[in-house]
């Protein structure tokens, strides 16, 4: 660590991994009523445990990104964060409010618009908190170097803060509501979120392998204009059944199939990047997260939704457990991993650990990640079987979820096998090993 | 990049064959009349679209002086896009 | 030149792609607006009865276990046709207290089978609710979803 | 010229194509799409060629080839620009660059006139999937036009050459792609 400020980026780190924790506690126990439906069912309902699942995702993904900020953007910029009391104060007022939400949900205050649920009052803190970060990452840049590395992650936060505009805005026309419902959700996670993370990966590369600078810049700027190139417009996958004109059918179904391009980019990159190289990194388990990254993005976001995207097959899967095997693959291989990876790179900087011993660490990529493949590949099994039953056949909802029950006693195991390997990262990434000894906290880089 | 632009002189003559070739498209798709071409006039059609779009890319474009894997790739994608909407047309029962 | 020179045009050819694309994307945005409110929706139908409604559905927040138009969770059935399929087109009173008693009866306590909570809704909360769900089973969505099963 | 092979390096095989290698991934992503698009029309053609063919008759090919000529023209234009500024001729590069603006701008207000005639008469782009796919694909295209407009305008002022070669291989693309598209939506039937 070069710069004091990126220790900022600790509390942030460990509030993500809190959160994470719950979050996939969250999902095991939807997984849980999903085979036994009658477990909680009046104290603390399906729709509220699945309300604390997806929110703690997102709000955990959001520590994190604003976690690498601090962390890269002192080194990218080689210039101290221009307030480090705002990066307190926002973590604090951020931990609070996603404290408050999340306990207000279980007493059944929330609003109704899905992963939008939050009490009008914490929307409006999220943009003072997101305000403050902006000010104060902004004016870190703009006093020091600007790398492309550090302008990309600056345009997607921007970007991040942008959209979430959009969810202020609740028309009564359902149709109109969808409609700019995604301009929140897709232009986050199929836009500027990509941009987030090809950036953070971009920064772990140029760490970790050694390699020139110029060349990662170079092919960043190509991954995030074919992100953007393809992104924006395969919006139109959204806009398919929801009250919309026809032609989106056309729009959406040509441009997210090139949505796949730029991951298929980033997995090329990576390992061309690694090959290169040939720096040996001490830091494995980092270099691990970050190609595992690239590889489960590729197959989770752009395979997984290459699948169902076009849409005479959309018109059959829409709405069914397809889609939510290709989201939990896409927001793991993407976003948590993308985070993971660079809290496992981090951490032994922020707290002064050396040398690295992340063998633990890397049980728990290969725990978690077999376990999140397996799981996709269950509730893909139970998706196409509900898409033929369901929409082939025309059998009813409730029939079908009893024939394809099954799948969801798998999914509820690969459940646990996810959470097992998340308790894992946290332990191996918190603890000390007695191989590791503390060195002082302004550690000579690794790397570059 | 290399430095090696086409010559003024040659930028004019391929226009004049894109132009001609344009005529020969009118001609090809009977532009003023509304009747069925049947697939040899298509036929025809597609390779006349390939060849003025092969010669821009190759001297408007310089694709010339590109590299040769450049060059196949392009080719290959104007190849495949052609003989796909061609083989739909093939494909298409008469009325 | 520098090497920076081709970067930096890079970075704005970037943006400018981007803006592109996002102009378009408002652009279509714009006609769909004007196409939701003329073609697809019943503007005029959006009584305060179904404005209500909608409210109702996202107080309890009834998209965490159901689908609307193919987007919620998936743990309960599509509710976009829930009015077709309780043959609301032929016998709106039929299906309108079909739809009333099967919310109030709500949860069934049946072993093993996927339970509805019960919610504190009032007779005039529950007829708005389903006053928002007739109305949305009259958007024009590309005749979505296939089947009445939904 | 030696400085801009070094300084186009680094960018891994986009280096050997003339202009930004940004520009080419741009260029790409719209052959791809385009592509597609056509694809995806002559398929449509052929599930349902009596209403493709019924539709297709009441476009003006006429206009569709004159728009062909006038794009090729520009592009001309814009080629010569290149050749001259390598000259070392700004000036002339400039003025090249100005007609080419004027030319192309000839095709927006040809496809204006097309368009309000096919307004006019009814057809909009709910009309049926032939002009779904004509409006979409064609004024995608427009869009490219007005978009490549731009662009040679603020080549021809901020003209050194990699600007002139970046700014001209996207005008080089709306008209490759003009190329394909208008004999396989205005004539193939």
């Amino acid at each position: 660590m070069k710069y004091e400020t990126q220790k900022l980026a600790y509390p942030y780190f460990l509030a993500a991994m809190g959160l994470f924790v719950a979050q996939v506690l969250g999902g095991l126990l939807a997984g849980t009523v999903y085979i036994f439906p009658n477990l909680l069912a009046e104290a603390v309902p399906f729709n509220v445990i699945r309300m604390i699942h997806t929110n703690a995702l997102i709000v955990w993904l959001l520590f994190g990104f604003f976690g690498a900020a601090y962390y890269l953007v002192p080194e990218e910029t080689e210039t101290e964060i221009h307030s480090p009391l705002i990066a307190k104060l926002q973590f604090w007022l951020f931990l609070f409010g996603a404290a408050a939400a999340v306990l207000g949900y279980l007493f059944g205050i929330h609003e109704g618009r899905e992963f939008l649920e939050q009490p009008l009052w914490i929307k409006v803190a999220i943009v003072v908190v997101a305000l403050m970060f902006l000010f104060n990452i902004s004016m870190t840049l703009l006093k020091g170097r600007k790398t492309a590395v550090s302008l990309i992650l600056v345009m997607g936060l921007w970007g991040l803060a942008l959209f979430f505009l959009f969810a202020f805005y609740n028309p009564s026309n359902l149709a109109l509501d969808k409609m700019f419902w995604w301009y929140v959700v897709h232009l986050w996670v199929e836009g500027v979120w990509e941009l987030i993370m090809a950036a953070i990966l971009a920064f772990l590369l140029i760490k970790m392998t050694g390699i020139d600078r110029e060349i990662v810049e170079k092919w960043l700027y190509v991954i995030v204009s074919m992100t953007l190139f393809t992104g924006l417009l395969g919006m139109g996958h959204h806009y398919f059944w929801i009250g919309t004109p026809g032609y989106w059918q056309w729009i959406g179904s040509i441009f997210s199939t090139l949505e796949v391009l730029p991951f298929f980019a980033i997995v090329v990159f990576a390992f061309m990047v690694v090959r290169k190289g040939g720096r040996d990194h001490p830091n494995q388990a980092a270099m691990l997260w970050t190609l595992g990254c690239a590889v489960l993005a590729f197959f989770g976001a752009g395979v997984w939704g290459f699948m169902h995207t076009l849409a005479p097959i959309n018109y059959l899967t829409h709405g069914t457990q397809v889609t939510a095997a290709h989201g939990h693959l896409a927001f793991f291989g993407a976003y948590v991993m993308v985070n993971l990876a660079i809290i496992t790179y981090a951490m032994p900087h922020l707290r002064g650990m050396q040398p690295y011993n992340q063998v633990l660490n890397m049980w728990s990529f290969w725990i978690m990640s077999s376990g999140m493949v397996f799981m996709t590949l269950t509730l893909t099994a139970a998706g196409i079987l509900q898409t033929h039953l369901q929409r082939v056949m025309g059998i009813s909802f409730m029939e079908v979820a009893d024939e394809i029950g099954f799948f969801f006693i798998l999914r509820g195991l690969s459940g646990v096998v996810v959470v097992i390997g998340v308790l894992l990262f946290v332990y191996a990434t918190l603890s000390t090993d007695k191989a590791q000894v503390r060195v002082g906290g302004m550690k000579p880089q690794a790397a570059e | 990049m290399q430095a090696k632009l086409p010559s003024t002189r040659r930028l004019i003559f391929v226009w004049a064959v894109l132009i001609a070739a344009t005529i020969g498209l009118m001609g090809a798709g009977r532009v003023n009349a509304d009747i069925d071409l049947g697939s040899t006039w298509v036929t025809v059609l597609l390779v006349l679209a390939g060849a003025k779009s092969s010669l821009i890319l190759w001297f408007y474009l310089n694709l010339r002086q590109s590299s040769s894997g450049w060059q196949k790739g392009f080719i290959a994608f104007l190849c495949v896009i052609l003989s796909f909407i061609l083989g739909a047309y093939y494909l298409t029962p008469a009325i | 030149m520098s090497e920076g020179l081709t970067k930096s045009a890079a970075r704005n050819i970037f943006f400018g792609g981007t803006i592109f694309f996002l102009v378009i994307l408002v652009a279509l945005t714009v006609h769909s607006y004007g196409y939701i409110e003329k073609n697809s929706t019943d503007v005029a139908g959006i009584t305060p009865g179904v404005e209500q409604g909608k409210a109702v559905w996202e107080r309890h927040s009834c998209i965490n276990c159901h689908t609307i138009l193919g987007e919620g969770a998936y743990y309960a059935p599509e509710l976009g046709n829930v009015w077709a399929r309780y043959g609301g087109f032929e016998d709106a009173d039929t299906a309108r207290d079909g739809i009333k008693d099967w919310i109030r009866s709500q949860p069934t306590e049946v072993e093993g089978r996927r339970q509805m909570p019960h919610f504190e809704i009032n007779e005039q909360e529950l007829d708005a609710l389903v006053d928002f769900f007739k109305w949305v089973n009259t958007i024009k969505t590309q005749n979505w979803p296939p089947n009445v099963a939904g | 010229m030696s400085d801009l092979n070094e300084h186009n390096s680094g960018w891994g095989p986009l280096s050997s194509l003339p202009g930004n290698p940004i520009m080419w991934v741009l260029i790409w992503s719209e052959l791809l799409v385009f592509g597609a698009a056509l694809s995806g029309f002559a398929v449509a053609r052929m599930l349902d060629v009596q209403t493709f063919d019924a539709s297709q008759a009441h476009l003006d090919r006429f206009f569709g080839a004159l728009n062909t000529m006038v794009l090729l023209t520009s592009g001309l234009c814009a080629a010569l620009a290149v050749r001259v500024r390598s000259d070392g001729n700004s000036s002339a590069s400039r003025w090249w660059m100005v007609y080419a603006i004027l030319i192309g701008s000839v095709f927006l207000y040809v496809k204006i006139i097309e368009y309000g005639d096919k307004l006019d008469a009814g057809f909009d782009i709910e009309t049926n999937t032939f002009f779904t796919l004509y409006y979409l694909i064609t004024g995608f295209h427009f869009f490219h036009v007005i978009m490549g407009l731009i662009i040679l305008a603020i080549v021809a002022w901020k003209n050194s050459l990699e600007n002139l070669e970046t700014g001209a291989a996207f005008w080089h693309m709306v008209d490759l792609i003009w190329v394909l598209v208008y004999p396989v939506i205005y004539l193939v039937r």
